[in-house]
């Protein structure tokens, strides 16, 4: 199990893969062949060597606000809480 | 309550104060300035809102910016001064944010001079600014109508999310009159602090609030557009104003606003006592215009004489409103020059003869 | 730093990233890879933290950034190009307990809008100013703006700008750092994670001037505009870090006494 | 019955408060009035003049061509209020700023060395007040009590110090003007 | 020479250019950007001068500035921008400069959109400055009619020592039509360099010059003001323009200007076709307004249908011109919207039953 | 410094001062006592100096200066309130061979046309701006302007000026030297002989640095207004010693590479 | 004879540029001609349209409101286009990016995988030539031929090295809406 | 015979007095009796005691330019020019 996960809004992404760029362990790429309702191929979160950290730079960096990440607990006293990234 | 000897600026003022304006936003412009120092001293005092712009670009989009938060709000310019504010105003008036602008006029075009003038009647009546809007225009003639017009130009304002303007020459601006102020309302007049449901305040409890006027996609701009043409048919309907002197028998009409007009209202008086019948329909609202009652009186007179302090813009509505029923004749003074009650006069006598030729 | 917003979903998973709140949930107008939208996104984090949605009056230029007022769930103004200062000087003085920020590109600042941002600036006007840089006018297509830089070619400097006709860039961080209503002027870029979450820190800062009543603030951001600028929108964050970062240097400009204190809270 | 007053002199003299005055006075007795200011071309440096009316009846236009009475304080106002003032008017002139001598007949003409004997009461401020009371006691419209009554109830209060010295002003004025009415003869000369 | 496809915008630029337009100052809005955009590249080309301004404002009063220096001088925008420009406009025809403003006019009141409108006929040919002033209007509705009156404009504009102003609706700018472009004039068109004896060129051997707008004399300003007027009078008898269409036989006329003129002339056609005498006059001076051609042709009607991308503000120039002679209707397209042919010939079918029943 | 103009009169004495060339013969409509009128005569001075009367345009403001246009025998433009700046540019362009100056008051410059002299500046025209600073507006009758001192007080700030609502005074010299435009910019004041005599040193570098084609120069002169301030002629200049002067110090803010040199010829 | 044709589709898919070219094409081969463009709600994400008029007379509005042909390159100008277009017209179908069919009878209309086709020739950008083909082979207003030559006589130098894969598109179209004809079907599937 | 000598143009002077204070040597003061045309007492020159110097301080402040300052000259060849004061 990585230790992090991304959920992308689809409908919602623009394609531009800045977070594509942004993601140093490589788990995002452009879906060529998907296309959704506003005509841009959106990305896909494919992460089969399970490397995401959750590190939250793709959602730092997309200008659309379509990522949300989490990331396995480490202090499970921090429940009902967010961590945000500043 | 007693008359007090008040100046038209400093009266339109506190006229304002005490219809409970909150906030003053102002650029200094000749004949208008006592406007805006009257409001330097008393804004404050009553821990309202003055502040003197840095132009009146910004003055304009200052009180724009009062009138999307709900505040009672008002500026003062004069002409130039004025011109700089055509953009806001269109902005204003397609955004539905109630104001008062009042506009004191003097001699133009270009830096001109300081003296009276009514040549601006075009720019606020007719629309200075871009695309189809209207603006609610009252002309007060004595202290008394330019403090009773100002007080309840808010209330107007408000009822139809619109900007009143009053537009003033330079001599109503600077006269002393007698003249009684009225009651004192608390800031935002009798709204007890309660703001338009419209207003921005802050989306506490409520779906956000937002003042625009970009409508991209043509229909939608349209459909805008044509809601805020029937509001201007509704206040066409609702807010006519004028007075009337000596027209119940009259052969001979004069027409004329603010200044004009009572100079023209001692000219009419002096023909009754030469024996000619004249009378007088001085129109408050140029916006919307006395068309109506003008088109009665139209066909009832021999001939109509028309009194201005410009080139001759008024004199367009009254001839759209006369549509040739009678003949429409032109006396215009220019340049911050008034007209004196002998010279409209010769006037009404020229006109008589000359329609009896 | 945390906040409480929203419980967490799975027992063993902490959310370390949404959507935030005062975001709507519509999508934007603007370009594939614009960082306008990042620059909002912060924003609108910043008034999630500082749980100032229900107080906050935001004005929206004329600009790229036009609908600003779709995307944030706050109360929203739309002013005249360049006069969302006086607009947001009108609002503040009448609710001065209101929180009101202006949004504007560097045509709309720099340009059109110079006299009234300067005077928001020197009068101390207790709002709060997003300033976005991208060295070029978005909306209409690209012409150049008082921020495009020398030699960049444009719609309307087509053979790039000939700071012998035009003059150099405006600094506006700069400038307006140097008059005395400004409390906290800084200059931040949406090039790189690192960098936005400076950028973020930023406009905190300056939203934090605001409620302490202290004056004038604002945030520089060097932003992208990928389709007036011809590049990628990878590229453009390449261009901001080698090309606009090297003549609009990031940094503090003013930093008003208290200022920093409010950043320790 | 309508009396129209011009006042006219250069900026600084207090022709403007001089009208204003008597349109409280108008105004206090019960009268309709109007006071209508016109800037000279120039803030600094140019002329003043303003028109007061003061009627029995509603006032129309608050400008005439030809007033009843005109007080001039200085050689150019004289050039320009002269020629206009109505047949049976009054004019009033500060000799002390004015070198030629009125010429209609047609009028009754007050000469006041109003600087002189404003001096003379301690500062050359006080000529207005000495031209107005010329004028009252020479045209009839207003009492000078009136006047007195006007000054004690609207003169702002930073200025309540020199009522005094505006009442003695005016009175002096009314004093001259009264020997005109007195001899009936139609120019008085004060030297 | 051979038509070219051209683009209103473009080709009103590149008229400019030929007629000798020495200096352009502008800023960016759509839908006249190209028109900068054109002339960003070719102003340095000719090594003419080319200068975005910081704003309209600036942009009006740096041609004010090479106006009074005596040089070809235009700018263009589009209606929020020109509202901008308002004093800076009521300044050059008070100082008598000669320049050209291009205006393509988009969907308002307020920021609006982008898509064609008339609606900002009040604000240039009534006067959205201050003061009595006129502006000579010219509305082309094709591109080669773009060219033409702008090529001509600057003759006119410094014959008159005034400012002319191109005003073309949306459409104008944005449409591409098969064109013809003039003959190329040298800088300051054909000119020679000689400066007019009035301009600022520094006082050499001459007593020195000035431009200047302000008169501190009521009586003075006035008499520049019957100047002035004395000066409109003489335009209004030589610079009338328009163009008819089957007006010969015309029972029922259309009225239109711009777009709104084309799409008519197409819905008059189709009225021939149905058998509906309906004739058409495109006034092509808004100001002076053809209105003695107007009101003969009014004589011989039997209704007049005004048509206009805006509420109905030429409207009132043709109820004037017309003074009761014949019916006059409206139809008008707001907020960005076009007319299309058929909703005119709906009209036109609507007010021949209308005036028939 | 010695210049040919008038032979002398008399066989043993020498004229060391009379009224300069370039102005007009007529007497001007300012108060007594009012330094634009010493502004004035060095101006016509430096004209004269450098013989360039007959290739000059002046551009008039809206303010007390207003007919300036009539005190100088060169030709003239009367500007629109604040747009001086952008006039002068319009002239500039189309006659690069011309001296263009404006001369304008702190209202006209500092207030309303802000944007136009921020970016005439930026633009680095080669212009000289001659700027009088006397810290209200005088021809409306004595309001704020933006140079108005902290609790001065006004017609429009009439319990002086409170710097929490108004903000602080505008450093106009300050702000414009730190554009890269600018080639000289300098505050001198005519409270004194010995500075009015600095004053024209620095007014005859500002025109020497537009004939050198260096770019924007302008002088802010720090004038009296005896007639709004309520003083005498001389307890003004004394005012303007006492309280402006340590508010806005005099100096040389922006003296660009080879300005120097040029006032050593 | 007077053909009016729209086209349309997303900002990018070179909608404006294939009905200028209809226009160059008209014009050269001597008809009248107009072009208008109508921009979409924004400048970016939004669509764009225009209308092509090609005429033997003088041209009154540049704008129809039912006309003889459509280009539709993307789903929401098929919904709002394909409703106008006259009796008889022809309507093109971008069938690679609608969903829908279209359901007219009365007309002609062309679904073509202008796409799909375009990519295959090299790029997506190639789209609009494939659908000028199409519908100059449909409705025989102008030859391929003339659009052939307006592409070289009007297409940008910058893009002069875009000509040979341009006509190629147009061929394609034309060559797939021929066979439409030569059926004397009203409707062609291209798949 | 004093080193110099100053001309005022009385009916421009403003009476301002500036001069007079500028003046060290004491030998400028308002002519308290005398009036201009535009109602101005003028400055007067008097220099019984023949102090001026000829410095010119009096020209340099004077906001509208009415002295005319003349010196005893020290270079005779320097006949035809005239010295400014900066
Ligand atoms: C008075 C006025 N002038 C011009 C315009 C046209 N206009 C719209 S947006 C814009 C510039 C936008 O550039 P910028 O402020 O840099 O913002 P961006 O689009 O790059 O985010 C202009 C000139 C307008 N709407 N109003
Ligand atoms: C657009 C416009 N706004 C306002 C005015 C009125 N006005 C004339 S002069 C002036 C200010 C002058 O002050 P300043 O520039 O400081 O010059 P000063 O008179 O002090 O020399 C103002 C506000 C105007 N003429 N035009
Ligand atoms: S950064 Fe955001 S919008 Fe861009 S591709 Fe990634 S998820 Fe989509
Ligand atoms: S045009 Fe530029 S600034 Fe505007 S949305 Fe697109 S990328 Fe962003
Ligand atoms: S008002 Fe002031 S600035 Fe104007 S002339 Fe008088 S003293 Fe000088
Ligand atoms: S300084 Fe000049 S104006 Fe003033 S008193 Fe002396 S001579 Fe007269």
């Amino acid at each position: 199990m990585p230790k992090g996960r991304v959920v992308i809004n689809e409908e919602a992404c623009k394609g531009c893969a800045l977070c594509v760029s942004a993601c140093k362990q490589d788990v995002l790429a452009l879906a060529e062949s998907q296309i959704n309702a506003r005509g841009y191929h959106p990305i896909e979160y494919v992460d089969p060597r399970e490397r995401c950290t959750g590190c939250g730079l793709c959602a730092v960096i997309c200008p659309d606000a379509v990522i949300t990440v989490y990331r396995q607990r480490r202090t499970p006293a921090r429940a009902n809480t967010v961590v945000t990234l500043s | 309550m007693t008359k007090e000897l008040l100046k038209g600026n400093e009266a339109i003022a506190e006229a304002a104060v005490r219809a409970g304006v909150e906030a003053y936003f102002g650029y200094p412009i000749t004949p208008q300035t006592e406007l805006l120092e009257y409001m330097a001293r008393r804004m404050p005092e009553l821990k309202r809102a003055f502040l003197q712009a840095e132009s009146e670009v910004a003055a304009i989009n200052m009180v724009y910016g009062a009138a999307a938060a709900g505040a009672r709000v008002m500026t003062s310019s004069s002409s130039p001064g004025v011109s700089l504010m055509m953009e806001g105003i269109s902005y204003i008036v397609a955004s539905e944010v109630p104001c008062v602008l009042v506009d004191v006029m003097r001699g133009g075009p270009g830096l001109g001079n300081i003296a009276p003038s009514q040549a601006d009647y075009f720019q606020i009546v007719k629309g200075g600014g871009h695309g189809d809007y209207r603006l609610i225009v009252l002309a007060p003639a004595t202290v008394q109508e330019a403090i009773d017009l100002t007080y309840q130009s808010f209330d107007i304002a408000e009822r139809y999310r619109t900007m009143v303007v009053i537009l003033a020459d330079g001599n109503i601006g600077q006269m002393m009159e007698p003249a009684e102020l009225p009651p004192m309302h608390a800031a935002n007049g009798g709204h007890n602090g309660q703001r338009a449901s419209w207003a921005l305040t802050g989306a506490k409890g409520r779906p956000h609030n937002v003042i625009t006027s970009i409508y991209l996609v043509p229909e939608v701009e349209e459909q805008f557009n044509q809601k805020l043409q029937a509001k201007f048919r509704k206040i066409a309907e609702n807010e006519i104003r004028y007075a009337e002197y000596a027209t119940e028998d009259a052969e001979w009409l004069v027409v004329g606003f603010g200044t004009s007009g009572r100079v023209a209202q001692t000219a009419v008086k002096q023909a009754r006592a030469k024996g000619i019948k004249a009378g007088l329909l001085r129109p408050i609202s140029l916006w919307p215009y006395p068309e109506k009652r003008l088109a009665e009186l139209a066909n009832n007179v021999r001939g109509i004489l028309v009194v201005e302090m410009n080139a001759g813009q008024m004199l367009e509505d009254v001839r759209l409103a006369v549509s040739g029923r009678a003949p429409v004749k032109f006396y215009g003074r220019m340049g911050g020059t008034v007209p004196l009650p002998d010279e409209v006069l010769d006037e009404i006598i020229r006109l008589t003869k000359e329609s009896n030729s | 730093m945390t906040t409480p917003i929203i419980p967490v979903m799975e027992q063993l998973e902490d959310i370390v990233y949404s959507r935030p709140a005062a975001l709507a949930e519509c999508s934007t107008h603007y370009c594939p890879g614009c960082t306008h939208g990042v620059a909002h996104r912060l924003v609108a984090e910043v008034i999630d933290e500082l749980g100032i949605a229900e107080r906050t009056i935001g004005v929206a230029p004329v600009g790229c950034a036009v609908f600003a007022y779709n995307y944030f769930k706050v109360d929203f103004a739309e002013a005249a190009h360049g006069r969302a200062p006086a607009m947001a000087t009108g609002i503040k003085r009448v609710h001065p307990d209101n929180v009101v920020f202006t949004y504007q590109g560097d045509g709309d600042l720099a340009s059109i809008g110079m006299a009234e941002i300067t005077h928001t600036a020197a009068r101390g006007e207790n709002i709060t100013v997003i300033f976005i840089n991208n060295a070029i006018y978005g909306m209409t297509g690209g012409q150049m703006a008082p921020t495009t830089l020398p030699g960049q070619r444009t719609s309307s400097s087509p053979l790039g700008r000939d700071v012998e006709v035009m003059g150099m860039p405006l600094k506006m961080a700069e400038m307006l750092a140097g008059l005395p209503g400004a409390a906290y002027v800084a200059r931040r870029s949406l090039h790189s994670a690192k960098e936005i979450n400076r950028a973020k820190k930023a406009i905190r800062t300056a939203f934090e001037a605001q409620l302490a009543g202290m004056g004038f603030s604002m945030v520089e951001l060097l932003s992208s505009c990928p389709t007036n600028w011809g590049l990628s929108a990878f590229d453009s964050l390449k261009w901001i870090e080698e090309h606009m970062i090297p003549y609009y240097p990031l940094g503090d400009y003013k930093v008003a006494e208290g200022i920093e204190a409010l950043s320790k809270n | 019955m309508q009396s129209e007053i011009i006042v006219s002199g250069f900026g600084g003299q207090g022709a403007l408060f001089a009208g204003q005055l008597l349109a409280y006075a108008g105004m206090d007795a019960g009268y309709h009035v109007t006071w209508i200011p016109s800037y000279g071309p120039e803030m600094r440096g140019g002329t003043a003049h303003c028109t007061t009316i003061i009627s029995d009846d509603e006032i129309g236009s608050p400008l005439v061509r030809h007033p009843s009475a005109a007080i001039v304080m200085n050689a150019p106002s004289l050039d320009k209020y002269e020629p206009l003032i109505a047949p049976g008017g009054v004019l009033v002139v500060n000799t002390s700023l004015t070198a030629r001598k009125p010429t209609r007949a047609d009028i009754t003409i007050v000469e006041v060395p109003a600087n002189a004997i404003a001096e003379e009461l301690g500062s050359a401020k006080l000529a207005n007040m000495v031209l107005v009371g010329a004028l009252l006691a020479a045209a009839n419209f207003l009492s000078v009590e009136a006047l007195e009554a006007a000054l004690e109830a609207h003169l702002p209060p930073r200025h309540r110090k020199l009522i005094e010295a505006n009442r003695q002003a005016l009175r002096r004025g009314a004093s001259i003007a009264a020997t005109v009415r007195q001899r009936g003869v139609e120019t008085l000369v004060m030297t």
